[in-house]
């Protein structure tokens, strides 16, 4: 039989495959780090998919959870699977700008809209066919370095010495921050890098100590941040330290300590939610999901990254109605729907900020996303 | 019932069968020998009667079955190897290498265990001159007896022997075989296994000819010595 | 229907995904897997035949996938050229690498390239070259007359090619003159070394050809994924491509198929099954599969692939009619001569002045007590160890020292006390691995099956070999399922595809029933009579007395007697050191 | 670069290098006896430090299930090849003791007895894990080849791994430093725990090399490692002996994860990085040499805490790499003819 009527026949057969589907619940598939060196973020996110709807819009909602053990490729291959197995109609993850990067075009391919949990601008930066179809709901690093840099401006901070994980996170905030300094008229005196596991950070901290900075940047995620913190305190730095968003839940405060009293940060409001004034639309929003997310998982357990999942649900919730106007859930025209539909959100508030899209701009967060923190007795407290 | 009973044993490895069906007895007290060219199988022999090498039939020691048992519960029953390669810890001390082999007696104490170093001190001499050299860097000669000292150490019922003589002047293999006689005072029996058919025969009671993994002839040592076959095979061509 | 197999095998290829039914994501798990099996199939030939684990093969990947990425996004050069570049990238680290580590020898070896792997995973991380930890993205997808390979079906078309292509190149590479040198290097480097392979260039050759496969499927991750990060190429990856390989039975081809297939698909179930048996509330895939793990090697230590297929069938060769071309024959003279020769081994002296020399034409016996050292002396004479003092010299020519490849090419053939054939290898093969150094097709001649008309010729000549010590029947049998006995035979056999001036016999005779001795004495005999030296260590003295003409005699290194068997003989000290005398 | 900075960074070397050595001296250990390369031996560590720290907040902590739940199928997997005679010893050693240690810390857990009662039970709880670990996955495979022991090593470090995760959480912990005390030495301050570290260290090398010099099972020991058939042919059992060998592996493990513990943050997953180094230190010393392994630990600490400084981005490279030329000295000095396994 020759080749090309082969191929032929067996076209014919894909095709009549094809729109079968009708009358089916709206499946959101999650790929998260909830293994692996990403572990901290993507547990609490997968946390977080315990308290999600059921229902959205009257439609039944069906989410489909997948650990890509902090691996790009298996962010990939799950993507994939969500897509062509699960047939889920939107994509949440993953936990990690390498593996959202990776993900985008297999979204773009497929044409599924994709929500990144992961903070790197360049998951929708610059805007193109590839990154039409995907979104992320944590702050832009830039936001967030862009508010460091400031402080330290208005602190009269002028020199700072960096230290950030060996990976993408550390690499990025390095990249975002250097620009952002630059603006502030502050001075980076050292770069330095450590990996998360590492039990010593003592070369690095000599080598930013020498350097004689004002304050010290610490780009690290979860409780290893604490350890370029205890080990300055430990050898008798003085300056001010500031951390990043990454830091923010209660697992740093109790193995930081002391020594990490008076740390100021960057966070989404979530982080300080009680302290917000009530005017604040974001409090409701957070209260709520930091109240169940607590009961589900004990008490302080709540973080900015298990709310990073909930805000994406909440952006599908406010996409949905848009989408089901398009077609059914599990079409192509739902799915192109939902992504239009999240391209329209306007003033949507989430647990870290209010969210205003457009075909630009796929993260949408303005000021409001990000409040300034510090540490006080043991506590986060708001900083005005 | 004979010390070492053993029947119908075949050994096959690698897809050969390299002993077949090889039946013999070794009674308390005296020196059984198998003697054979060659790649006739006697250390395959040695080796699973030692558990070393898997087999099928049996072998019995004192009447009992140790068809299946591994080789530590074999030491623990009263067998003894000198292997053809000495197996000796060589980065251990002469004195160290002395102790493990009392190894099966650690539970009789520290006590015991000195009254059989010193024993076997007396038997061999340059041993007790050598006790605190690594094992390694001593000579051929030195090595067989201790590898047989070793051995002896566990006080075993029965003490198998590979080629004592492999690769040693006359005058040691001389003072090994000796020992190898005197040992039969002390009541343990002794399956030797020995490429120096003459010498083999000569402090044996019993042989066995191995050929090609069977037993071809088998009889009291002073009539295979004499068997015109066997002279003109193993020792014939002294003469 | 057997000839057509590619045939099928391409139709298959092309037509699997787009079969009616066949869920999408099953493609998608077959391009996963196909990309592993072909590092896998890689490892069966390093680790699995080779004996050389290696902790690597993912950084060999990114290699060529950086490569690859770097050429297509930066310098916008087309996807199908960034394959040569991705092959030699991962070729040329392996040779960079290899050449540093590969002088390390078992575990040490595995260490060293744990090592690499750390550090080149970190390296990755830390180049702004190859974009630091968020990698490269945005590689264009290959294409082809304007089609795009986005779609997995399409890509699985191409993986199932490249995989095929890779197994086919394997097979084909096992089946050369260099893939039986690489096929030795387990358990008989030292025999494959005294027929003149180069056992560090067939380790190296492995090490590269394993690397390059490895990027080959470093380049279809990079433009398949179309985003690449250190993560795929760190020390986890290895490992899994690693156990793969050992799941699936290391040391035959299929094994990597198999393996991989296992590995992923039960990745894949384990994520789908486990939440329904346990609930949401933890990620237990990991430790089931380290469970799972565990026990299939407790149960199958040597891979699944050997409990489905008990064994291969014997590779089919041709046998080819046209004589190799012979050496020259010697001059009548010395063809060997020994004079003082030495050597110790630790405090051992296992060598101490021998001397004695023998002519072409001639046979001589070497005999004495076990542990004489006529063993050491042989190993002296082949080059595998060298002497402390004393000379050799081969047809008045001083080869004192030279490598054991250097003495096989002067024309010394050798057999071992203790038979040295490779146990993977049928008789044939183990045959013709004597005549090494009468081909000299490349590896690469051989992946691509233009060394064929040699093969042939070289395994004509090994048939003639079998032919002349009567073992032509048992060709195509494993080579350790003969007798002991019949092994000897064979060694003999190889070693006269040498085509050797010298021949170095280690005990022929032993384990062969008197008929069998007397036609090896009428071989040996008619060896001589054509120019040949032969130099027998034999304890049949029946055997040795009635071949040799004369007898050389050593005790504790040194030579204690020589002359014709019937004075030896009758020499008191010959009969004190050997024949024995009571006690 | 000043004295002073050196100073300190040779004294952060040489107790990180102290823990190395202790994890290098357990690979050394346990490959001679037993020719397993054992990847899991960094879990040891962690799972001891993150217990230890658990313990400090007052609470059980739930690596007592692993306890418990190893030691049972530990049990279970020796049953099935054991003779009936030595059961009632295996269930003392699987079943008993984990239940006996489990009481004891739900009794004193939330007493807060202080650092050394801790410290104890950590040990008791983790060391134990070590021999279950051999009987249930290395036992059975005793005669394999080294490469189908270490691609089972890989299997159980992914499934203890995957248990720390589960029973420890994604999130580091720092346990309780046994002294606050801090000494002044010049212009040097040296930590009270640090002395603890390098003289626990020093005291278990101390105790190793007594117990196998002295010591007719440590004679046992070494003697497998030499000659494992010469160990079987005078009666010693390899599996008794590669079960003490993991007992041992256990117990320093533990020990350097509760020494470690108040020094820095310590994840589930964090021991397998102090393993890999350990692991290079031991290749240093080529798996057979402990004193060349110890000193290469040292020289591994140190190497990382001046690359740290001088350049922190390239530091696992750095260390990783290094080995490279060590092993090819090595390599070349010790020639062999041998073919490979």
């Amino acid at each position: 039989m020759p080749l090309s009527r082969i191929l032929g026949v067996l076209t014919v057969s894909a095709l009549a495959l094809t729109g079968a589907a009708n009358a089916e619940p709206i499946r959101i598939g999650l790929t998260l780090s909830a293994t692996g060196p990403a572990a901290s973020l993507g547990i609490p996110q997968r946390n977080s998919v315990a308290l999600m709807p059921k229902q959205m819009s009257g439609q039944d909602v069906e989410y489909i959870v997948l650990d890509d053990a902090s691996d790009a490729s298996k962010a990939v291959a799950n993507a994939r699977k969500l897509i062509d197995e699960n047939k889920v109609d939107v994509l949440i993850g993953s936990s990690t700008t390498p593996a959202a990067l990776a993900m985008i075009d297999v979204a773009a391919e497929k044409h599924v809209p994709m929500i990144a949990l992961a903070a790197s601008a360049a998951i929708i930066t610059p805007m193109d066919d590839r990154k039409h179809w995907a979104f992320k709901s944590p702050q832009n690093d830039s936001l967030m370095a862009e508010a460091i840099a400031a402080h330290m401006e208005k602190a009269g901070v002028k020199s700072v010495a960096f230290i950030g994980f060996n990976d993408a996170y550390g690499d990025g905030w390095l990249a975002e921050f250097t620009p952002a300094a630059a603006r502030h008229h502050v001075t980076i005196t050292t770069t330095e890098k450590y990996a998360r596991p590492d039990t010593s950070v003592t070369g690095q901290v000599l080598k930013m100590i020498a350097s004689k900075p004002e304050a010290v940047l610490v780009a690290g995620a979860g409780t290893p941040a604490a350890l370029p913190q205890k080990t300055l305190r430990e050898r008798g730095f003085t300056g001010v330290i500031y951390q990043t968003h990454g830091v923010a839940n209660n697992d740093f405060l109790r193995v930081g300590g002391k020594d990490v009293e008076g740390t100021i940060l960057p966070s989404g409001p979530i982080l300080v939610a009680a302290q917000l004034p009530d005017s604040n639309p974001i409090k409701a929003v957070a209260l709520d999901y930091i109240t169940r997310y607590d009961a589900a998982n004990g008490a302080g357990s709540v973080n900015n990254f298990g709310a990073h999942a909930y805000d994406a649900m909440l952006m599908i919730q406010g996409a949905v109605p848009a989408a089901l106007a398009a077609g059914k859930p599990g079409t192509p025209e739902f799915r192109a729907g939902l992504r239009a539909g999240l391209e329209g959100l306007h003033n949507v508030t989430l647990d870290h900020g209010v969210t205003t899209m457009s075909p630009t701009d796929h993260n949408g967060f303005d000021e409001r996303a990000r409040v300034m923190v510090t540490v006080k007795d043991g506590h986060w407290a708001l900083l005005p | 019932m004979s010390l070492l009973e053993i029947d119908n044993l075949s050994i096959g490895y690698s897809g050969i069968e390299a002993v077949r069906s090889v039946s013999l007895r070794v009674e308390a007290g005296e020196i059984a020998t198998v003697i054979g060219p060659n790649g006739a199988g006697k250390t395959t022999l040695l080796g699973a009667i030692m558990g070393i090498l898997p087999s099928t039939g049996s072998i019995r020691l004192n009447g009992e079955s140790l068809t299946g048992t591994d080789i530590e519960h074999r030491v623990e029953r009263g067998m003894s190897l000198v292997a053809e390669s000495r197996e000796l810890f060589t980065t251990m001390t002469v004195a160290e290498n002395l102790r493990l082999g009392g190894f099966r007696l650690r539970a009789q104490g520290q006590a015991a265990l000195q009254r059989g170093m010193d024993e076997n001190y007396a038997l061999f001499p340059r041993l007790a001159e050598r006790r605190t050299q690594l094992a390694g860097t001593l000579s051929g000669g030195e090595r067989q007896m201790l590898a047989m000292a070793r051995a002896l150490m566990a006080r075993p019922r029965l003490l198998m022997l590979d080629e004592p003589s492999l690769g040693l002047a006359p005058l040691i293999v001389r003072d090994i075989f000796r020992t190898v006689a005197a040992l039969r005072a002390s009541g343990v029996a002794i399956l030797l296994v020995e490429q120096n058919a003459r010498a083999a025969l000569a402090i044996s009671d019993h042989a066995v000819v191995l050929e090609m993994g069977r037993i071809t002839l088998a009889g009291k040592s002073a009539d295979l010595a004499a068997n015109p076959r066997i002279v003109e095979m193993y020792l014939g061509a002294g003469r | 229907m057997i000839r057509f197999w590619p045939v099928l095998v391409i139709i298959a290829a092309f037509g699997l995904p787009w079969l009616p039914g066949l869920p999408l994501f099953w493609v998608t798990l077959g391009n996963e897997i196909g990309i592993a099996a072909i590092v896998a199939t890689g490892l069966v030939i390093l680790t699995g035949i080779g004996g050389m684990t290696s902790f690597a093969q993912a950084s060999f990947m990114g290699f060529g996938a950086y490569a690859t990425a770097i050429l297509s996004t930066r310098y916008g050069v087309s996807p199908w050229l960034g394959l040569p570049a991705a092959l030699l990238a991962s070729g040329i680290a392996a040779l960079a690498i290899g050449a540093i580590t590969l002088r390390l020898r078992a575990h040490y070896l595995a260490l060293g390239t744990l090592a690499w792997s750390v550090s080149l995973y970190y390296l990755f991380g830390t180049l702004d070259l190859v974009g630091r930890n968020d990698g490269i993205s945005s590689i264009p997808p290959l294409q082809l007359a304007g089609v795009k390979f986005v779609d997995v079906r399409q890509s699985f078309t191409l993986i199932a090619l490249a995989l095929l292509a890779s197994l086919w190149a394997s097979r084909n590479l096992l089946d050369s003159r260099w893939g039986r040198a690489i096929r030795a290097l387990r358990g008989g480097s030292v025999a494959a070394a005294s027929f003149g392979v180069n056992i560090a260039a067939a380790r190296m050759l492995a090490f590269v050809y394993a690397a390059v496969l490895a990027g080959l499927a470093g380049w279809l991750f990079a433009h398949l994924q179309r985003a690449v990060n250190p993560t795929p190429f760190g020390l986890n990856a290895s490992i899994e491509y690693l156990l793969m390989t050992v799941i699936g039975g290391a040391a035959q081809l299929p094994g990597a198929l198999l393996g991989a297939g296992l590995v992923v698909i039960v990745n894949d179930r384990l994520q789908d099954w486990l939440p329904l048996l346990l609930g949401h509330a933890g990620n237990f895939e990991v430790i089931v599969f380290g469970l799972l793990l565990v026990l299939v090697l407790q149960f199958a230590p040597s891979g699944l692939w050997p409990l489905i297929a008990r064994r291969t069938a014997a590779t089919r060769h041709t046998i080819g009619t046209i004589a190799l071309p012979k050496r020259a024959t010697p001059a009548p003279g010395p063809a060997l001569e020994v004079s003082g020769l030495r050597k110790r081994f630790g405090g051992l002296v296992a060598v101490a002045d021998l001397t004695f020399s023998l002519s072409a034409r001639e046979i001589i016996g070497l005999i004495g007590p076990n542990g004489a050292g006529k063993s050491t002396s042989f190993n002296l004479l082949t080059g595998v160890t060298k002497p402390d003092a004393g000379t050799v010299r081969l047809a008045g020519r001083d080869v004192t020292g030279l490598s054991a490849p250097a003495m096989a090419r002067l024309g010394v053939a050798r057999s071992f006390q203790h038979v040295k054939l490779a146990a993977s290898m049928s008789v044939i093969e183990n045959v013709v691995l004597g005549a090494h150094l009468r081909g000299n097709a490349s590896p690469i001649a051989g992946v691509f099956r233009q060394d064929r008309a040699e093969e042939a010729a070289l395994f004509g000549e090994a048939m003639r070999q079998l032919e002349r010590v009567g073992l032509a029947e048992l060709a195509d049998r494993p080579a350790t399922s003969l007798a002991l006995g019949q092994q000897r035979i064979v060694e003999i056999a190889r070693a006269l595809c040498l085509d050797p001036s010298l021949l170095l016999l280690d005990e022929p005779a032993a384990g062969l029933r008197h008929a069998e001795k007397q036609a090896l004495a009428e071989l040996l005999r008619k060896l001589a009579a054509e120019g040949m030296a032969i130099l027998l260590v034999e304890h049949d003295m029946e055997f040795v007395m009635n071949l040799a003409a004369r007898l050389v005699v050593m005790d504790f290194g040194t030579r204690i007697a020589e002359g014709p068997p019937a004075e030896v003989r009758r020499n008191p000290a010959v009969i004190e050191a050997y024949l024995g005398s009571a006690a | 670069m000043d004295l002073s900075i050196l100073l300190i960074l040779l004294q952060d070397g040489i107790v990180n290098g102290a823990v190395y050595a202790l994890v290098a001296l357990c690979l050394v250990l346990v490959f001679a006896v037993t020719r397993i390369i054992l990847i899991p031996q960094g879990e040891f560590v962690s799972f001891a430090a993150l217990t230890y720290a658990v313990l400090d907040t007052g609470v059980a902590p739930a690596s007592l299930y692993l306890l418990c739940g190893l030691g049972a199928a530990a049990f279970l997997r020796s049953c099935w090849t054991r003779r009936g005679s030595e059961l009632l010893w295996l269930a003392l050693e699987t079943l008993i003791l984990p239940a006996i240690v489990t009481l004891i810390t739900i009794w004193l857990a939330p007493l807060h007895l202080g650092v050394a009662v801790q410290a104890i039970l950590a040990i008791a709880i983790t060391a134990p894990l070590a021999p279950y670990l051999y009987r249930l996955a290395y036992q059975p495979l005793a005669e394999a080849s080294v490469l189908v022991l270490l691609i089972a090593s890989v299997g159980a470090h992914l499934a203890l791994g995957g248990i720390g995760l589960l029973v420890f959480g994604p999130e580091g912990s720092r346990g309780p430093a046994f002294t606050s005390a801090i000494f002044h030495l010049g212009d040097q301050t040296i930590s009270g725990q640090s002395l603890w570290i390098v003289a626990l260290t020093a005291a278990s090398l101390t105790g190793l090399y007594l117990f196998f010099e002295f010591t007719l099972l440590g004679a046992a020991l070494r003697a497998t490692a030499v000659n494992r058939l010469g160990a079987r042919l005078v009666g010693i059992r390899t599996s008794q002996s590669g079960l003490i060998a993991f007992t041992l592996a256990g117990l320093l493990g533990a020990l350097s994860g509760v020494l470690i513990a108040p020094l820095t943050t310590i994840y589930y997953d964090g021991g397998f990085l102090i393993g890999l180094k350990g692991f290079v230190a031991a290749i240093i010393g080529a798996l057979a040499s402990t004193p060349i392994a110890v000193v290469a630990a040292l020289g591994v600490g140190v190497v990382e805490s001046f690359s740290s400084f001088w350049a922190s981005a390239f530091k696992e490279v750095i260390v990783f790499t290094l080995i490279i030329p060590v092993l090819l000295w090595r390599s070349l000095r010790h020639q062999t003819t041998e073919d490979e396994e």
